[in-house]
């Protein structure tokens, strides 16, 4: 049973104050209008399920009932990160040891996605 | 704001008023307090609760103002005026929790209202919705670890804390107020189950109800 | 093929078991087969072991990178039911149902697969509304199956509380009298032993690292034993389908999710139907070593550690002992854990890809036990013709893009 | 009944208090300090047990949570029963009853032993996957015979009277195992100051301290451990929990513990002070760091009738010889592969019996303990084992002879030894049990002929658990590791000066797990590896040969390890043979996995308090005991308690379901009803950008709504699909408020915190649940309006409030909203208060409704009318495959909104777009009296054969007062262009019932009724 740091309440809370939402990151398209079935298709139900590390949306329904990311490892459920949304992660398959504090990244786009 | 619409759900009329609790009370009784009672459990019905949400800064100066007590701006905090009648907590980045004496609340939703003026914010009133069960004596903590799952160590749980978390299969928001009492803010329609929960978890520390 | 028979077990006895033969041989891979299967457990065993028998393609390798049966097939819960839903998910579980009636004969090797019935209880009026809509829908697809009222849950299960004063009493089930459960292991070792005797090589220890796809076309794959090649290659690989997905470019509608179960300690019997709840949420039926078989709940996030978490296991216990509060004082000796591959709608995807030759069949979430014998079957009918089996068909990856997904949600809830 | 076994002095039993018991039904007596296995061979009790295939009789082995054997039901009272009780843990206590699992008539003689010696040729590993095929049919039968013996002990048949807890704990460092190594390990950590908690499963704690012939500071080792847990026991940091077992290791150090308060008092919690007592509570452990200080478990040797009783591990013996003063026997012969199990001789001696002889495997063996032995004049035979034992019922003797171990063979004669008893001891294996837990996969190591574990991150090991067993350096090793965590954990790390042991000079052990025998194995006598499950050497080398190679295989097909003691015993050697007859080392055939529980845990402790009344919280709505004193049955939606209906009481009969309903259905139609609707989902919504917002996650159009002005709306997801519906209200120009249904209200809540938390935030909008803040009630019928004009100020005009407006004023005396909406389509005034009030304006109106024949009236009846007006109930008439054009409600579907709202894109993909989709549609039965059943499914044609095509099913299905007819609503293929056709409804009892299918408005179509 995972301790998750909640980076609103600033501090590590049990698993079962928190629900996992699926795969962070997955952003609605603008123009929904303009996409082919193909494409809505892929926002609705495709995914990354990969082995290793993970970025998932969580929401701390019993305590803040803020949305925030996590950045896991699927094999040993070592969380690497948690942050807020609008921030990117540190940790990434890329960067498994973390990105280097000089490579700073832009801020996410505002839309940070949901799962229908 | 014009653009939203007040209203004052109590009346100085005398109207009968059931509290949360008092169903249960009927249902599963009250044991009083015996000597031997190493935990006390009281509800202290009718305040005025209120909802608060929007931005810290903004709401800090309002709240100052009108409550004469600063805005809890870190997580977990717990705000109590000088008399501990009036309290402000945080609940989360842009919402806090205000309870006050019932009766000052929706006055003191118009006040605060009219401080914040155009800004972004919203007031609710919960009042009728939660209720405030209060636990006292030296077993008090040992019955909330069997309730709980937050840790309630002095160490972890100073006075001047509160939480939102599990309480056994409900929520409860969990306060501090002072060294030898707790505070449960409990929904209304949970209300029941969460003191048939304490009465049962408290049997073994004889657990008395003040009414 | 040595012919297993009570007989054949006298003579070895009198032989002091000397004489047992391998159940399947432990081949070097060759340098190319017609059909790969990539995963040895029950449905990729089985669909080589159909590729031979049914389709006479015996030229097939099963590529396992652990030993075989290692993953879902030896951590489920063993239920075999189909009265599911939709036409098309109740099709292909009673496909398999017919087919698990004689795979014991089949394969000889004893399955073991006991008709003991299940039951799935209803709690709420809804609950009773969705078990008629299914039993109907069941009765009139052929599938057997009646609905029970309170009265009659407890003449089947004395031991369990229908008594009104439980928190969600049961107000009655659907009944599956030809479900029941089967033994796991055996289900794999005789697919396998069965296979192996038609000429399949299993290769154990054998991890595939790769996909070699030309112009659009699958060719071989590269494995920490060296490549290996064939036209055709079928992946059948719960818990890691996503992870091979990726090596042959290609995204699925899956998540992995950790699926936890648990057994007691063995008790003499008391227990003889399986009994499911998707309201008070557990399911439970008795081994015929005494066990009782608990199935726990799926976890919400990805995860493919084999463990889940610990209030999960809560939570189905304390469904348990509301239904069952005799066992109260029972102990629960172990509990471990699965990766589930779960669709968005509760089915599986039996499916070719955009790779020509390299075929998908995944997604099974809680219920891939059942499906078996039916899925190899259908499966290895697709990979022997090139096209996908009829009742194989609905389950394809573009439903994902069309809409036309078959959701079980509603009626599997616990699908297992 | 005497003691034979017992001691005259020495142990930790207290001599004074004699404790009587039963075991098979025959009386004996033991000692405060007893476990029922120390008091069982007190008494010389040999067989306590049959085994489960072959029906052998089986003595004790162990001391501790390895027993494999001795595995009893406890219990005199049938609620009191406990199956599957370990004897070496369970704690005497006086009238005890227990009794064998197995065994028939009775345990000494089992008509089962002889099928077993028959036919446990036959029964070799996996045999019944090669049988029982013929005929298929037969199958079920063998089963059921195969079933008869299957199991340990029974469950009880009655309810358990004792109830359970759990208690949520948090800690700086969690020490499991309160041996010399957790022992030091505590000390270290709580003078620090760290948060500790001393967790260890025995009675008392010490380990192995309490038998050890060791001196700490010169001084028998339980008084350094009498001390340590003094200086503990006054830190208020620390919590120390005997005859607590850590079962279970989780993620991020989440650690349960299963501590049993009254177990060792009586088979059920006897109160205190007059109060229940928990008879076991489950400790739910975050903790920072974990010391593991877990000790090793004693490996038998594997040769042939080991498992006779008498046979015991070296370990055990001297256990019982010096924490319990028994010895178990008279001539003892010991046979061993390393140094330490040399004590067990050593303390037989000391206590008056005969040592016959040690048969040691090695050479030349001259540690400390074994010259001692020489100089005690015990007889000892080097490179040489125990490679049989004799006797039945109870060892008579051993066969020892000379083995070749790099040969796997007997090099010598064979020498028969009188005895009564065998010691054997393979050597150490760490108890990694826990380290496992969490997915790390223990390395083997050849030094100490075991697996350590391998730790994550904020777990450490110290002592037995990784293989340091000279009591000195695991008091270091127990100190380093608890100021190591003390320290990571943030504490200043402490000192602590430990006791002076003597260092023993311990000669190295040999690899002995299988001992060879003059016949190969599988001719030799039964050499048993698991003894729970009859599991033999031969039976390994069968599965080996048949091709299971993995250890994983291994044990699957020979149910090796899945015994209640999960193979603790005997894990190592199956492995071992395994790895010698495939001619590998141990660590190539596999690793040993272990799952949670380290020992088996009550279903109970593990539930807690949530079972019963307390399995999961009932919500009740402010009316609630109005509505239990006026006889309301209740329905359960989601956690709620709703009134479903109200019977009342006829001539002293209680009104059935149906008259009730037909009742409160012609009320509301004919009169008034009321209905508590408290518990629908009530959002409160603030901001400039709400009009926004709702249009964005509604399918229909907000924009133009005034305050004042109600509106009904539908959500989807964004597949299209139809997840919740409800009506909002315009409050003020930035105030809304939402309604949801009543299991959808904390779903949608976090719905629309979701899409505006992470797509939106740039809309300035909060979201609030009010739902327990108003009482809401529902008054509806021709005369609503006349009872309400006596209780309320505000002006009920219908050109004043109309219908779909809201107004304030006061209701009762009450402030009050008032909302003109209606779910029945009458004429309805939804009345929302403070729920405080609640019960006093409700009582109000029946004050004044009584003359207006104000009925109550409950969900079933709310159901009824609504869907004579065609009004859908999300979760019942859609089932998340039905979108807003399904449903006929093109109406509340706005395609030219500016946004494209959730839901809009995936209406036009192809399937959903079909316009052959099940449809929601009206179903009148041809025949009036029938009332079709919900989810009977629809067919055009009835008379096709099976598998018949379904077209859709019956949603919502009610008999109409007000019709005088059933009636339904359906979901069908392509309905909405089918009005006026027949289908077909195939029913389980062999009727065909036919309806047409009909507009699902079955009353009033164009409103008149509502808007009066």
């Amino acid at each position: 049973m995972f301790y998750i740091h909640c980076p609103y309440c600033g501090e590590l809370r049990e698993e079962e104050e928190f629900h996992p939402k699926g795969q962070a990151h997955i952003a609605r398209p603008a123009d929904p209008a303009s996409c082919s079935d193909e494409e809505w298709g892929d926002y609705l139900f495709f995914r990354d399920n990969p082995r290793g590390i993970h970025h998932e949306l969580w929401v701390h329904a019993v305590g803040c009932r803020k949305f925030f990311n996590i950045t896991r490892h699927t094999v040993t459920y070592e969380i690497l990160e948690t942050y807020k949304m609008g921030e990117q992660p540190r940790f990434t398959a890329e960067y498994p040891e973390g990105r280097p504090s000089r490579d700073r990244v832009e801020p996410a786009p505002l839309r940070e996605g949901v799962r229908a | 704001m014009s653009n939203v619409a007040t209203f004052d759900t109590r009346t100085e009329a005398k109207i009968p008023v059931e509290s949360p609790l008092t169903y249960s009370y009927r249902r599963s009784g009250a044991p009083a307090p015996t000597g031997k009672s190493r935990v006390v459990l009281r509800e202290r019905p009718f305040l005025g609760h209120l909802i608060l949400r929007g931005g810290a800064i903004v709401l800090d100066e309002a709240v100052r103002e009108v409550l004469g007590v600063s805005l809890p701006g870190e997580p977990q905090g717990l705000v109590q005026d000088a008399d501990g009648e009036r309290s402000v907590q945080w609940l989360s980045p842009d919402e806090w929790l205000v309870i006050v004496p019932g009766g000052e609340e929706f006055e003191l939703e118009n006040r605060l209202r009219a401080a914040l003026g155009d800004a972004h914010f919203a007031i609710s009133n919960a009042s009728g919705g939660q209720t405030l069960v209060e636990l006292e004596g030296e077993a008090a903590r040992e019955l909330l670890m069997k309730s709980v799952i937050y840790d309630v160590h002095p160490s972890h749980f100073p006075v001047g804390k509160g939480v939102t978390t599990v309480f056994a299969k409900t929520t409860v928001i969990l306060r501090r107020p002072a060294e030898d009492r707790w505070e449960l803010v409990v929904r209304r329609s949970f209300a029941d189950y969460t003191y048939r929960w304490l009465l049962d978890a408290g049997e073994e520390y004889g657990i008395g109800v003040e009414r | 093929m040595q012919r297993y028979s009570g007989f054949g077990l006298v003579k070895h006895a009198l032989s002091h078991h000397e004489n047992w033969q391998r159940q399947w041989r432990n081949p070097t891979p060759k340098k190319a087969y017609d059909v790969i299967i990539i995963g040895g457990g029950g449905h990729g065993l089985g669909t080589a072991y159909y590729l031979a028998k049914e389709f006479g393609i015996k030229n097939v390798a099963v590529i396992e990178k652990g030993w075989l049966g290692g993953g879902n097939t030896a951590r489920n819960t063993t239920i075999v039911r189909s009265n599911y839903l939709w036409d098309e998910a109740a099709a292909l579980y009673e496909h398999s149902m017919k087919l698990w009636e004689g795979l014991s004969q089949d394969l000889n090797y004893n399955v073991m697969f006991s008709q003991r019935g299940v039951l799935n209880l209803g709690h709420t009026l809804q609950d009773m509304r969705d078990i008629q809509r299914r039993v109907n829908a069941n009765r009139l697809n052929g599938i057997d199956g009646e609905v029970l009222d309170a009265k009659g849950v407890q003449e089947l299960v004395p031991i369990m509380d229908c008594s009104k004063n439980a928190r969600y009493p049961v107000m009655g089930a659907s009944w599956q009298p030809r479900a029941g459960v089967a033994r796991h292991d055996a289900v794999a070792w005789g697919f396998a032993r069965a296979a192996d005797a038609h000429g399949v090589d299993i290769l154990q220890q054998t991890e595939v690292t790769g996909f070699k796809i030309r112009d659009g076309q699958v060719y071989g794959v590269h494995t920490n034993r060296g490549d290996i090649e064939a036209k055709t290659v079928g992946c059948v690989a719960a818990g890691n389908s996503g992870v091979l997905a990726g090596m042959a470019g290609l995204k699925l509608p899956l998540e992995s999710h950790p699926l936890q179960a648990l057994v007691s300690e063995p008790l003499k019997p008391v227990l003889d139907t399986v009994v499911m709840s998707n309201h008070v949420h557990g399911y439970i039926s008795q081994s015929d070593k005494g066990d009782l078989v608990i199935g726990a709940g799926i976890d919400g996030y990805n995860g493919y550690g084999q463990r889940g978490s610990y209030p999960t296991v809560e939570h189905t216990l304390q469904a348990i002992v509301e239904m069952f509060p005799i066992f109260s004082r029972v102990r629960m000796n172990r509990q471990w854990g699965g990766i589930v591959d779960t669709c968005p709608d509760a089915c599986p995807i039996l499916s070719k890809t955009q790779v020509k030759g390299l075929y998908f069949n995944c997604g099974w979430g809680t219920g891939g036990f059942k499906a078996t014998p039916g899925s190899a079957h259908v499966f290895a009918a697709s990979l022997a013709k090139g096209e996908m089996h009829p009742i194989a068909e609905p389950f394809s990856i573009d439903r994902f893009n069309t809409g036309a997904l078959v959701d079980e949600h509603g009626a599997a809830g616990v699908a297992h | 009944m005497s003691q034979l076994n017992r001691l005259a002095r020495g142990g930790r039993i207290d001599r004074s208090r004699k404790l009587s018991f039963t075991f098979n039904g025959k009386r004996y007596q033991g000692h405060a300090g007893d476990t029922l296995a120390s008091a069982l061979l007190a008494n010389g009790v040999d067989i306590v047990n049959r085994s489960f295939k072959y029906s052998r009789p089986r003595g004790i082995v162990a001391a501790g949570a390895e027993e494999p054997n001795a595995v009893v039901q406890l219990g005199k009272t049938e609620a009191g029963q406990v199956p599957n009780v370990r004897a070496t843990q369970q704690a005497l206590f006086d009238g005890l009853e227990a009794c064998s699992t197995n065994g028939w008539p009775n345990v000494q003689r089992d008509m089962m032993s002889l099928v077993g010696k028959l036919g446990g040729k036959f029964m070799p590993p996996g045999f019944y996957y090669k049988t029982f095929m013929a005929p298929a049919s037969m199958w079920m039968t063998y089963e059921k015979v195969i079933r008869k013996s299957a199991g340990l002990g029974r469950s009880p048949m009655e309810n358990d009277p004792d109830i359970y807890d759990h208690l949520h704990q948090h800690c700086d460092v969690l020490v499991v195992g309160a041996g010399p190594a957790g022992l030091a390990a505590a000390l270290a950590a709580a003078r620090s100051g760290a948060r500790v908690i001393l967790v260890d499963e025995q009675e008392q704690m010490g380990g192995s301290l309490l038998d050890t012939r060791e001196l700490l500071d010169d001084k028998p080792a339980d008084q350094w451990v009498a001390e340590a847990l003094q200086e503990l026991a006054g830190l208020d940091n620390v919590t120390l929990l005997p005859r607590t077992t850590a079962n279970g290791y989780h993620d991020h150090h989440f650690v349960t513990l299963h501590e049993r308060r009254t177990e060792h008092l009586a088979e059920t919690a006897p109160l205190k002070d007059g109060r229940r007592q928990v008879r076991s509570r489950m400790h739910r452990v975050r903790a920072g760091r974990v010391v593991l200080a877990t000790g090793a478990h004693e490996r038998p040797l594997v040769y042939g009738n080991n498992d006779v009783p008498g046979n015991l591990l070296a370990g055990a013996v001297s256990t019982y010889v010096r924490r319990y003063g028994v010895v178990p026997g008279k001539r003892l012969v010991l046979s061993t592969s390393n140094d330490h199990a040399y004590r067990a001789a050593l303390d037989w001696l000391e206590n008056g019996c005969e040592v016959v002889a040690i048969a040691d495997a090695r050479a030349n063996p001259d540690g400390e303990l074994v010259e001692q032995a020489r100089a005690q004049g015990i007889r000892i035979i080097t490179g040489s084992a125990v490679i049989e034992a004799k006797g039945e019922s109870r060892v008579s003797g051993a066969r020892v002879a000379k083995v070749d171990l790099d040969g796997f063979r007997v090099a010598g004669a064979v020498e028969t030894l009188d005895c009564d008893t065998i010691a054997s001891s393979g050597g150490y294996s760490p108890v990694i049990h826990l380290a496992s837990h969490t997915g790390g996969r223990p390395t083997w190591r050849d030094d100490i002929l075991g697996f350590v574990p391998t730790l994550v991150k904020g777990v450490s090991a110290a002592g037995g658990a990784q293989g340091v067993y000279a009591t000195g350096e695991v008091l270091t090793d127990g100190v380093a590791a608890g100021r190591q965590a003390a320290a990571e954990a943030g504490f200043e790390a402490a000192s602590v000066s430990l006791p002076q042991v003597a260092a023993r000079r311990d000669g190295a052990a040999c690899a002995l797990y299988q001992v060879p025998h003059e016949k190969p194995t599988l001719r030799a006598p039964k050499q048993f590896v698991d003894l729970q499950n009859d599991v033999t050497a031969a039976g390994i080398e069968v599965a080996t040969r048949e091709g299971f190679e993995s250890i994983e295989h291994v044990k699957r097909y020979t149910a090796m390890g899945f015994g209640t003691d999960q193979g603790k015993l005997g894990n190592i050697n199956g492995m071992a043979i395994a790895a010698r007859l495939l001619g590998r080392s141990i660590p190539e055939v596999g690793t040993t996995v272990f799952r949670p529980n380290y020992t088996p845990v009550t279903f109970g402790a593990i539930v807690g308090r949530h079972c019963r009344e307390l399995f999961d919280p009932e919500r009740y709505t402010a009316m609630h005991q109005w509505h239990v004193e006026h006889g309301a049955e209740f329905e359960d939606v989601g956690q709620w308690k709703r009134p479903w209906y109200f019977p009342r009481q006829v001539d002293g009969k209680t009104e059935s379901m149906f008259d009730a309903v037909a009742r409160e259905c012609r009320a509301v139609r004919e009169a008034v009803g009321i209905l508590d609707a408290s518990t629908l989902g009530k959002i409160d919504i603030q901001g400039p950008d709400a009009r926004e917002f709702l249009g964005r996650v509604y399918t229909n159009k907000w924009a133009k709504l005034a305050p004042g002005r109600v509106r009904y709306g539908l959500m989807c997801k964004d597949d299209g699909m139809v997840f919740d519906d409800g009506t909002t209200s315009c409050l003020g120009e930035n105030h809304f408020l939402m309604t949801t249904t009543t299991g959808g209200a904390a779903g949608v809540l976090e719905w629309l915190e979701l899409w505006h938390q992470t797509e939106w935030p740039e809309l300035d909008v909060y979201f609030t649940s009010v739902t327990d803040h108003w009482a809401t009630m529902t008054v509806t019928g021709p005369e609503a309006r006349k009872l309400m004009s006596e209780v309320t100020d505000i002006d009920l005009d219908k050109e004043a409030f109309k219908f779909m407006d809201w107004r304030e004023g006061s209701v009762a005396g009450v402030p009050a909203r008032v909302f003109r909406i209606s779910f029945t389509g009458e004429l309805a005034y939804e009345i929302n208060v403070q729920a405080n009030y609640a019960l006093h304006v409700w009582e109000t109106l029946f004050a004044h409704g009584e003359k207006y024949g104000l009925t109550p009236y409950g969900t079933e009846t709310m159901h009824v009318l609504r869907a004579e007006k065609g009004f859908i109930i999300a979760g019942q008439d859609t089932d998340g495959s039905v979108t807003p054009e399904d449903l006929g409600m093109h109406w509340a579907v706005g395609y030219d909104k500016p946004f494209s709202w959730i839901g809009q894109r995936a209406l036009t993909r192809p399937d959903t777009a079909r316009t052959d989709r099940k449809q929601l549609v009206g179903l009148k039965p041809r025949n009036a009296k029938v009332v079709l059943e919900e989810g009977a499914q629809i067919v055009f044609d009835p008379k096709h054969a099976i598998p018949m095509p379904m077209v859709g099913h019956v949603t919502s299905s009610y008999y109409s007062p007000t019709l005088d007819s059933g009636f339904a609503l359906a979901v069908v293929k392509g309905g909405q262009q089918k009005m006026g056709e027949t289908v077909y409804l195939p029913m389980a009892d062999g009727q065909v019932h036919e309806a047409e299918i009909v507009s699902p408005i079955f009353l009033d179509p164009k409103g008149e009724r509502q808007n009066v």
